[in-house]
Formats: structure tokens, C-alpha cells, sequence
């Protein structure tokens, strides 16, 4: 029979150390959230950015600008897309197609009738090849058709992708925030079960128990509630996770677009509860060591 | 009744030396002042002195949970001045102390109270068992031995916390004042294991008022008064010893 | 001198009141940062529902369409301003200037010199009476400009108003969290309390004092430890703020638009530390008058 | 020394009356049966019986921290049985209890712990400090008032415990042990108060085990034994009294 592992602390059913589980519980559901929203707002950026690095948009001036010459513009759009075609540092060169434009332009102009016959710009997509650089194509483009516009996307996607950042950031800060809580968390219920088990804890060393064995009880305990409470935290994660991804779904997908997680973002959610017993006990083995140097 | 385990580490000396020991709480008014004391092995000794003397402030001193201001104190031929935490620990496992106010964990049963010392030094459970049963049965508490403290009567808490002292077999028994809630029957049942264990070879210290109980036994008398120890001969003369035991 | 307001528990300074009063101090943190977001939000709404509610946005087709009748569109747009301006339902109407209408598009369409030269539809702001019904107003443009097209924003409005609006109910939800956090707190701490001063209560108890006397005691302490740490948590508020609204500056206006906060919000996190006490203090007093019934 | 704040709520009839009471822990073996006991207003009687007899649990119905299995208690002249919580607050404000563990408050100074149950029933500051002061003195404390019970020795609680229990001048004296940690001297003086207490017109009942002390006061004696009271007659005869007190 093991004394050291079992009986000689009351330890195991006090309020402190139920305590300690359930918090555990409410902060590691917390940790699971903001890390999701991080993990979310990452993979939106890493989305936003493969689906616009390494792309330009050519713009072409609309055919009936000038109303004398109502040819010119398919022969400037037929000159980039043939430079293009050529170029090394392309990979894919597609026009778009004037129904996708009038689609694009639809929230300002409408879609009425009237839409459909406007003079609208040809737009020609432009994929290039990975890590190759934008000045080269514009300057061809550019020599193609001089009145060509091309955009690649870098004010809008750091536009958004502040915001995203944002966001991420204060998830972060929200996880340190928590961990910090954790940590305060154990100390202050390792105070409270040595203020109560004072007298026990004295009445052992009398009896020649060592300050290992005794320190070793507190942390062996904040182990095992706060793992427990960790893992009790993962199953409200659960649910909770379901439910907001049911939210996400009403709102349009253009603005949260149904990017998977990576699975580094999984495996630190399931090491939440390791992370948190693991941290639990190192607090409460130092609280619980520093306390018994200043006791009998 | 016997106690059938190995004996503790052996040593050289006394088990006890006081070398001009001080001692005070506030730093001011000394509750012991330049105490000179050496308890041989297998010695015994009653402690007296009027309440607020420092009978429990000296065993404080030998059980280590209070350190001289001044003065060295030797226990089982080591300093203890300067030692590890693991070392007093180690010391403390070879003493037994019955304390004033008892001491013991209210949320184990008596049998679990009185195993304590032995399950720390890691005794085989089997020789736990037996050894605590026999002592719980000398004292008097064989009914008794699943209940917890709290459900125990004065007397039977004291004759617990008596059983816990004695049961490692330790080659230093401290005892505070141990008979003052059991009635005269049972406080001379209780001096006989004391007695017999300081026969065996350990030595024993009883603090206690009782001056009754103190003038039916041959031994000498440490008298605290006024922060001094004097050392005073027993209240029975030593050739009747052999009717008592 | 009072007995029962100091001296006769030592609970003014164990590590569970103490514990109270941070823990307090975060979840009130959490609480003003998640009513923050939900007034925010809240406010959001309401703006983009003002400037968005009683106007229209009237769009007569640009004036090149059908080259043969280049004086066409002024026509329409006159008339469409004719009958607005008499309207009994609208408040204000104005054509929007050309530049502005560039500048929208602009994101679409680039800024060259080639726009500047594009055929644009023309551009009509209406804003309404507040409460009247957009039909009236829309059949009588309808009838004036046949062409034209009348857009309210609603769709746009309740894509946004959807996310916005989920946001707001997750920081509700956040809120709801917290405050039982709170309470399941007072109940552990003060039952770790219960646990560490039982034998002082039983005393008390002997000696004649009374259950009303205890459990008054030990809610007015959780009363101040959670008042105090509702105070500090909003002090650890307000600056927190400080650096969100600094960062949300970085982002564009446009999506977060600087809306000020209802003075109701402010009075609501003005109240937190109260409603954190009051919270503290019934949790205490159920918790001690119930754990008292079963003692001496 | 003098009691000097105003007379209890005065009652008819006896202060105890326990009729056919029992008293079982684990609903099997009683410890208590079929206890008749009638206490008059200002009497004295010791509290005699083996460790273990139930001396301390018969003393905790009457201070009300235990109920009767079977039978009624009358404590001044109340039933006790379904009496509301505050209702017991205030019976027990009416008593004074020396405990064998003395349950004192490590928080508060000694002088502190005798003047809670007058800060209790809400004295006046200037009368507590008075009467405090007085008590402590007698029982040989003056120096200690401001000392923390963790910082007393065990003869030093006992006696706050005992100041604590007749601070009050209650109409009913439970004390159990009361001199088991002080030596006679000390002894003779505590039951001193408890004798003028009771001459004043308190009913006192001191359990103990300390067969020296009973034998000099003539006083009749409670008996438990098997769970069964008897009222044995004083050891000491009652003409000797004017020697004593
Ligand atoms: N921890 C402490 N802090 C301060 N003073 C203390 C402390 N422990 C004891 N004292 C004081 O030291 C003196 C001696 O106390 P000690 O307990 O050694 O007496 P004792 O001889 O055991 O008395 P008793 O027979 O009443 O138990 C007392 O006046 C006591 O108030
Ligand atoms: N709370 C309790 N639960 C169960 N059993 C109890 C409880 N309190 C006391 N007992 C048992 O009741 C019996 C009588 O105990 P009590 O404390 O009344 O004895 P006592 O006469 O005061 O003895 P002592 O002189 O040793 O103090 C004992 O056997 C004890 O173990
Ligand atoms: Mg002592
Ligand atoms: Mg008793």
C-alpha cells in the first residue's frame, strides 16, 4: 500500500481542488475558442493570400470609349493576352468573361437590363508563376496595351488582412491571459489546501515525512483536476464549435469563407489539457516547495 | 507485547546533548536560558515545572520544530545546526512524540493514525498491520481502531496519539503530558510501555504535572524554573523499581 | 466596537478571498471587453441602419447606352428629380457628382485616365421621411424614369447585419458564462471557507452566535472582495480598450466605422463591479446559510 | 473577584431535567441509555466514569451541540425538541462550556477569546474590557492577554478556555477536564471560580478523571458506567465545606 499516493492528505475531495478542475475546465474552453478564432483568422489570410498572390488583374478600357472607333479594344486585349500567352513568368492567362464582370459589378451597378448593355471593361486573369515578381509581366503588359490597368490586389488584402490580424492578435492575448489564469489559478488553490491542511501538513513533517513527498501530493493532484477539467473542457469545445460553425454558415461565405484548419490547430487543441495539468503541477509543486521551506 | 522489527540506526553517546541552550519566542524574555542537558541512552526522565515553564518548549527543541536562538543541540551524535530538511526528516523518523494537544489527522482512522510513522519509512504493510493491532489492543483500543479522532473520547484520542509515539520503536520517546485525560488504571498501563520500551534501550522523557504518577516510578526529575533545568532525584527510591514495571 | 464587521473569522485575508477578488477582477475584464463587443456591434448596426434606412439609392442607365439617342438620360434624371422634389415622402434629394460616382467604382474599375472617359450610369440619393414605406416613392420614379433602378440596401444590409449580429450574441453568450462563473466562483471559494473555518464557526456557534450573524459575515466579505475586483478589472479595462481602439484605427474606417457607444453601455460597465458584489454576496449567503443548517 | 452586569432571564423549575434520555452515535450501540437527570438551580456536581463512558457526550446534550436519540431534554425551563436555530443560539448564550480540546480561536489574543461570548450578546465595550481583564488576572494570565492561543502553553489555553466559559456568569457550568493540564495549585484556584460561581447561584458540572480533586470537594458525584447514570454521594463530607471554597 502506497501512503504516498493516496491517504494522507484530504486532499482529493477539498473545494480547492474541485475548484481547480472546474475553472480548468472554463479556461481551457476559453484557450480552445480563441485558438480556433486565431487558427480561423491564419488560415483566412493564408487563404486570401494563395488566392491572390501570384495573380494580376488586367483591366482594358471599355470597347465604346471612344464612339469612332468601335474595334480598337478587342485588338489591345488580344495583344496582352498574346504577350502573355508567351511569357515566361506566367503560368495561366484566362479573359474573364463579361458575364463575370457584370456579376463583379452587380453591387454598384445593378442587374437590370439597362447593365447588361453597358460598355463594361474586358478583364484578363493572370496566374503567375510562384515566386516570380509582378514587375516584369506589368512592364510587357503595359508595353501591349499602354492603356491598360493592371491591379494586384496588395491594397485590398492588406486592407482585410489588418483586420484578420487584428483578430488573431487578441486571441492570442486572450490565450496568454488564460494560461496566466491558470497558473494564478492553481496557486491560489494550493494556498487555500495548505492554509487548510496546515495542520497536517505539520503534523507530517513531525512524523518524518520529507518535503517531496508531501509537494509531490499537491502537484500529482493539480495533474490529474486540471487534465480532467482540461479534457471536460475540450467536450463543451465541442458542441460549442458545432454551433458556431451552424451561425457561420447563415452569414455569406464570400465573407467567411469555409477555410479548413490546419492540423497543427487540432493537435494543440487536444494538448490543451496536457498543457494545463503539466502547468497546473509545476505551479503547485513550486507554491507548494516554497510554503513548506518557511513551515517545521 | 513485543516489538519483533529491526533495530534503528546504531550510535555513538548520548541521544540527547544540550550545549548552553537559549531559547525565545519574541527574541526578548528567554523561555530557557543556558540549558545544559544530556539524556544517556536507555535513560528516563520525568520533566516538571509549573504551567508556562517550557516542559514543551524544550521537547519542541528535540522533536525539531524549534531551533535554539543560542547553544548547540546535539540528537543521536549529529549537530543539528545547519542540517537538510531530508536530514531532519530523518532524524524526526527515529523519535516518537506524544504532543500536548495530540495531534492527529482527523480525516485517517486510529489504525491508520498510529501506522503513519511506519508507513513513511516505508514499513512492509504486513508488519504494519500486525504490529499496530497489538499496540492499539495494549492501550485499549481494540473497538476503536476503525474510528476517526474526531468520534474518540479524550482519553482514547491521548492513547492513540501514544500508540503513534512508540510504535516505530524509536530510540527517543518525548511525551507531553501524557496521562492527563485518562484516569489512574490506564495512565499506569500507559507508563509501563514507556517503561519498557526505555528498558529495551530507548531513552524516555515524560513531561507531566501529575505529581502522583511522578512519585510511583524510581526516576530522576528535570525541573524547569525560571528558564533554568536542574537536575532532580527521583520522588521514589530506586530499590522498589522492580515491583513496578 | 463591532464584533460581526471584523475580527471573529479570519477570513479578511486567506487565500480564498483573496482568490475572489482576482478572479472577479478578470471575469469583470471579460465581461466589459464582451459588452464592449456587443454594444459595438449593436451600435454598428444601428449606424449602418441609419444611414442606410429611409434612403435609396436611384440609378438611371448611363447616357451612351444606345448611341443614336445620346440626349436621352439627362432627361430621365431631370424627371426623376422633378417628381422626388415634390414628393410628400422624401426629405432631402440630390444627384450624386460624377467624381463620386468614379470613386466608387474605383476599386473595380482602376482610376486611369481611360474612366474618367467611361460612360457612367448617373446616381440619385434619396433620403426619406423617417417611418414611411419605400413603395410609394419607388412606383413614382418607376413611373417617371422607366429605366431606372431602385436599390435599398437591404440585402447588403442584412449580410453584414447577420455576421455583426453573431458576433453580438457570442459576446452575450461570453457575458452569460461569466456571470455563472462568478457565481460557481463565490460558491467554491466560500465553501473552501466553509471548509477552512468550520471548527472557528462551530466555535462560534457554542458560544451563542447566531446563523444569520456567520453567513452575514461571509457575504459581506465575498460582497468587497468582488466589488474590489469588479473596480480593478475595469481599471485593467479601460486601458485595454485604449489599445484596441488604437489598433482598430489602423484598420479602415469603412469596415469599422468609428461609431460612438450608447451612454446605456457605459452606465452597464459602470455597474459590473456592483452587479459583480451583489452576485458575490447572495452566491455567499445561500452557500453559508445552507452549509450552516448541517452544523452544531 | 466580582461579578458585577445584571442577573440572566431567570426561570422556574430546574436548570437540566433529561428524562429517559438516550444517546446513540451509529444508531446501534448506545452510549447513553435511559438517562434520568434533574440539575437544580445552583448546584454542583462532578461528572465521574471511565475514558471512553460517554462523560463528554452526556455534557454535549446539554450544551446542545448533540440531540437525545429518545427522551427530552429541558434546558431553563425550555424544551429543547424542535427548538428553532436561534432559539438554541440564545439557550446557549445562557451557558458556559470548558472543552476538553478548549476550542479556542488561534486567530484572536486570549483576551479576546474570553470576551467573545460578551461581544456576542452584544456588552458593552467598557464592561468586556472590565470583566476580561479581571478574569484573566485571576486565572493567572495577566501577562498573556495578548498572546495567540498558538502561542500559549497547554495549562495556559486551559485556563482562557475556562475564563472564556464563566466570563459570562452563566446560570449553567459544563466543564470537561478543566484542570487536566494545570498542576494542583493552579487546579485548587480554577475550581475556586467554579465553587463561587455556583454559591452565586450557577449549577456547575466538571467531568474529570482527577480523583484527588473530587476527593476534596463535597460535592455529590455523577457516574457513568455502561451507559447508565448513578449519583454517588461526595467523597468529601459536606460539613468541611466552609473550609474550602
Ligand atoms: N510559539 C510561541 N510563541 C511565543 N511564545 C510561546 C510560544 N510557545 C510557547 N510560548 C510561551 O513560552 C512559555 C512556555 O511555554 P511552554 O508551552 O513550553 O510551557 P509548558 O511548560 O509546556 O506549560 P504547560 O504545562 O502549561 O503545558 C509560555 O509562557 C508560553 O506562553
Ligand atoms: N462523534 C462521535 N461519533 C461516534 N462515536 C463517538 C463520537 N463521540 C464519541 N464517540 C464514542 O462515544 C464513546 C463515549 O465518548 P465520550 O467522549 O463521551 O467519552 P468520555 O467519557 O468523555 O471519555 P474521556 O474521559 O476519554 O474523555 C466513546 O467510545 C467514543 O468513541
Ligand atoms: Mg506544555
Ligand atoms: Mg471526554
Amino acid at each position: 500500500m502506497a501512503l504516498f499516493g493516496r491517504t494522507d492528505l484530504p486532499i482529493q475531495k477539498n473545494a480547492a481542488s474541485r475548484f481547480i478542475q472546474w475553472l480548468v475546465m472554463v479556461l481551457v474552453f476559453m484557450a480552445a475558442i480563441a485558438a480556433t478564432v486565431n487558427a480561423y483568422t491564419g488560415s483566412l489570410l493564408a487563404h486570401w493570400n494563395r488566392s491572390v498572390t501570384g495573380t494580376l488583374t488586367v483591366q482594358v478600357p471599355a470597347p465604346m470609349e471612344k464612339p469612332g472607333k468601335p474595334n480598337d479594344v478587342p485588338k489591345d486585349v488580344a495583344a496582352v493576352l498574346g504577350v502573355l500567352k508567351i511569357h515566361p513568368d506566367v503560368l495561366r492567362v484566362e479573359a474573364v468573361p463579361r458575364a463575370k464582370v457584370v456579376a463583379l459589378l452587380e453591387p454598384w451597378l445593378g442587374s437590370g437590363e439597362a447593365v447588361s448593355d453597358l460598355p463594361l471593361p474586358a478583364l484578363v486573369d493572370v496566374a503567375l508563376k510562384p515566386g516570380t515578381d509582378t514587375r516584369g509581366v506589368t512592364d510587357a503588359i503595359m508595353k501591349a496595351a499602354p492603356t491598360a490597368l493592371v491591379d494586384d490586389h496588395r491594397v485590398w488584402l492588406n486592407r482585410v488582412g489588418n483586420l484578420a490580424e487584428g483578430v488573431g492578435m487578441i486571441a492570442l492575448a486572450l490565450m496568454g491571459i488564460i494560461a496566466a489564469a491558470l497558473g494564478l489559478t492553481v496557486i491560489f488553490a494550493t494556498r487555500a489546501s495548505l492554509a487548510e491542511f496546515r495542520d497536517v501538513i505539520e503534523v507530517l513533517h513531525l512524523v518524518g515525512a520529507r518535503d517531496d513527498d508531501i509537494a509531490g501530493q499537491f502537484a500529482r493532484r493539480a495533474l490529474g483536476q486540471a487534465t480532467a477539467g482540461g479534457l471536460l473542457g475540450l467536450a463543451l469545445y465541442a458542441p460549442t464549435l458545432g454551433v458556431i460553425a451552424l451561425l457561420a454558415r447563415r452569414v455569406d461565405t464570400s465573407v467567411l469563407p469555409n477555410v479548413g484548419l490546419p492540423i497543427a490547430h487540432w493537435a494543440l487543441l487536444a494538448s490543451l489539457p496536457i498543457v494545463a495539468g503539466v502547468l497546473a503541477m509545476g505551479a503547485a509543486h513550486v507554491t507548494v516547495r516554497r510554503a513548506l521551506r518557511t513551515m517545521v | 507485547m513485543a516489538f519483533n522489527r529491526k533495530k534503528n540506526k546504531p550510535f555513538e553517546g548520548d541521544t540527547v546533548a544540550l550545549d548552553t541552550v537559549d531559547l525565545s519566542y519574541d527574541g526578548a524574555t528567554p523561555v530557557l536560558s543556558a540549558v545544559n542537558l544530556a539524556l544517556p541512552q536507555s535513560s528516563f526522565h520525568f520533566l516538571t515545572g509549573a504551567s508556562g515553564a517550557g516542559k514543551s518548549s524544550l521537547l519542541s527543541l528535540l522533536y525539531l520544530a524549534k531551533r535554539p536562538t543560542a547553544g548547540s543541540l546535539k540528537l543521536f551524535g549529529e549537530d543539528v545546526t545547519g542540517a537538510s530538511r531530508n536530514k531532519l526528516a530523518g532524524l524526526r523518523r527515529r523519535l516518537g512524540v506524544v504532543f500536548q494537544d495530540y495531534r492527529l489527522l482527523d480525516h485517517l482512522s486510529a489504525f491508520d493514525n498510529v501506522a503513519l510513522p511506519l508507513r513513511i519509512a516505508r514499513v512492509p504493510e504486513a508488519v504494519v498491520t500486525q504490529d499496530v493491532t497489538e499496540l492499539l489492543k495494549w492501550v485499549g483500543l481494540a473497538e476503536q481502531m476503525d474510528a476517526h479522532p474526531p468520534t474518540l473520547s479524550g482519553g482514547q484520542k491521548q492513547r492513540v496519539a501514544i500508540a503513534r509515539a512508540v510504535v516505530n520503536r524509536p530510540k527517543l520517546i518525548l511525551a507531553d503530558e501524557p496521562t492527563g485525560n485518562v484516569d489512574d488504571t490506564i495512565a499506569v498501563r500507559l507508563m509501563a510501555l514507556f517503561v519498557e520500551l526505555h528498558k529495551l534501550g530507548s531513552s524516555v522523557v515524560v513531561a507531566t504535572h501529575n505529581e502522583s504518577l511522578v512519585s510511583r516510578f524510581p526516576f530522576p526529575r528535570l525541573h524547569l524554573d525560571g528558564g533554568r533545568l536542574t537536575l532532580l532525584p527521583p520522588l521514589k527510591p530506586a530499590a522498589s523499581i522492580l515491583g513496578e514495571g
